[in-house]
């Protein structure tokens, strides 16, 4: 299945782009989406005990089987106001 | 309705949308760009959101201070981009029958906006160098 | 500086007179005329002042706002004479560094102006009757 | 001396006006103003317990001495805001 990531803030400077793409088996979970991401982008691994992520909009565990073709946003701490 | 812009916020159609014949008090607060932060010169502030969920985050938070304070209206405005100093990134009105639920509103809608909703802050120095703040990490 | 004005309150200027580089908070306070009291329908308020003792009494609490919350800025603005449902009859702009600072001194200052401002208001009501809010006595 | 009164809300009502005057001796106090007042405007007297007074500008107490020719204000308890 296909998954849709977007990045922001620290994830987005230290992946160097807004999106990224993954190809993943069915049944794959959050947990294999990071792992994947992180072998592709290293520079994550050092944020990766502080990100949240949502998935098509709402936040996940990283247990949470991944629905199919689906949006993956890594969210570092938030700071807004 | 929330709203996410990328120019000043137009502070006037706000305090009007806020008119209600049942409310005597209106609150807005605005959070403003300030020069110096942990004792270094802030030039201007940089943000960005998760916009698809940090406006269903900000419309959750109208609702519920709504119900919570029992309040006549609620509105957010964040600014994204660059923010210079003494512009505003961010405004919250609360319309309330009376004075103390309205500043009680306006204040818990600014301490659960830091801690919820998915915009992030750049802080740009004097020294050309910029960094992330810190922030509060989303349940996981 | 505080003011007396007899028409409505003009807020922009308030905000931008409260604009400071060093302050990341502004928070403005609007009391507003409310369309009833105590069950009964409320037409308009009607303010009066004894303008040179309220305007001594509004300088002083901007002052004291100012140090005892370490305020950039703080000014009150009352308005006289009738005030429809809806408009504001005062407002009150405070400028901090931080957000807790703005919303307390704005606080303190609407409790405080209730209390110790010469400024009286009357309800007039659909039943075209009016009376005089009770108030708090000044200490003699 | 001469004493310049000001008058507002239900004081103001009552005595259908937002001044008077008198004309005390010298060395009157508060009290004597506020006693020639009632004399004048019987409608007064169901006010007087709620009412505080300034003189020129300063909250002042019954017992204190006029200063000479002055403003005199009634101010009924306030309803600002």
């Amino acid at each position: 299945m296909r998954i849709d990531v977007k990045l922001f803030a620290q994830a987005r400077e230290r992946v160097g782009s807004a999106d990224a793409r993954l190809e993943l088996p069915v049944g794959s979970r959050v947990a294999d989406a990071l792992a994947s991401l992180e072998r592709a982008y290293p520079a994550l691994a050092e944020l990766r005990p502080h990100l949240a992520v949502a998935v098509d909009g709402t936040l996940a565990r990283l247990a949470d089987p991944l629905p199919g073709d689906c949006e993956l946003a890594l969210l570092p701490p938030v700071s807004g106001g | 309705m929330p709203e996410l812009v990328r120019a000043p916020i137009d502070v006037p159609p706000l305090l009007e949308a806020a008119r209600r014949p049942e409310c005597g008090a209106i609150d807005l607060f605005l959070g403003t760009t300030r020069d110096h932060h942990e004792g270094r010169r802030v030039l201007r502030l940089e943000y960005e959101a998760y916009e698809r969920m940090a406006l269903a985050a900000l419309a959750t938070l109208e609702r519920t201070a709504c119900e919570r304070f029992h309040l006549g209206h609620c509105a957010i405005v964040h600014r994204l981009g660059l923010v210079p100093v003494t512009e505003a990134s961010v405004a919250v009105v609360t319309s309330a029958p009376h004075r103390g639920a309205a500043f009680d509103a306006a204040r818990w809608v600014m301490d659960e906006l830091k801690r919820s909703v998915p915009i992030w802050k750049k802080e740009h120095f004097d020294g050309g160098d910029a960094q992330w703040v810190k922030g509060h990490p989303l349940p996981t």
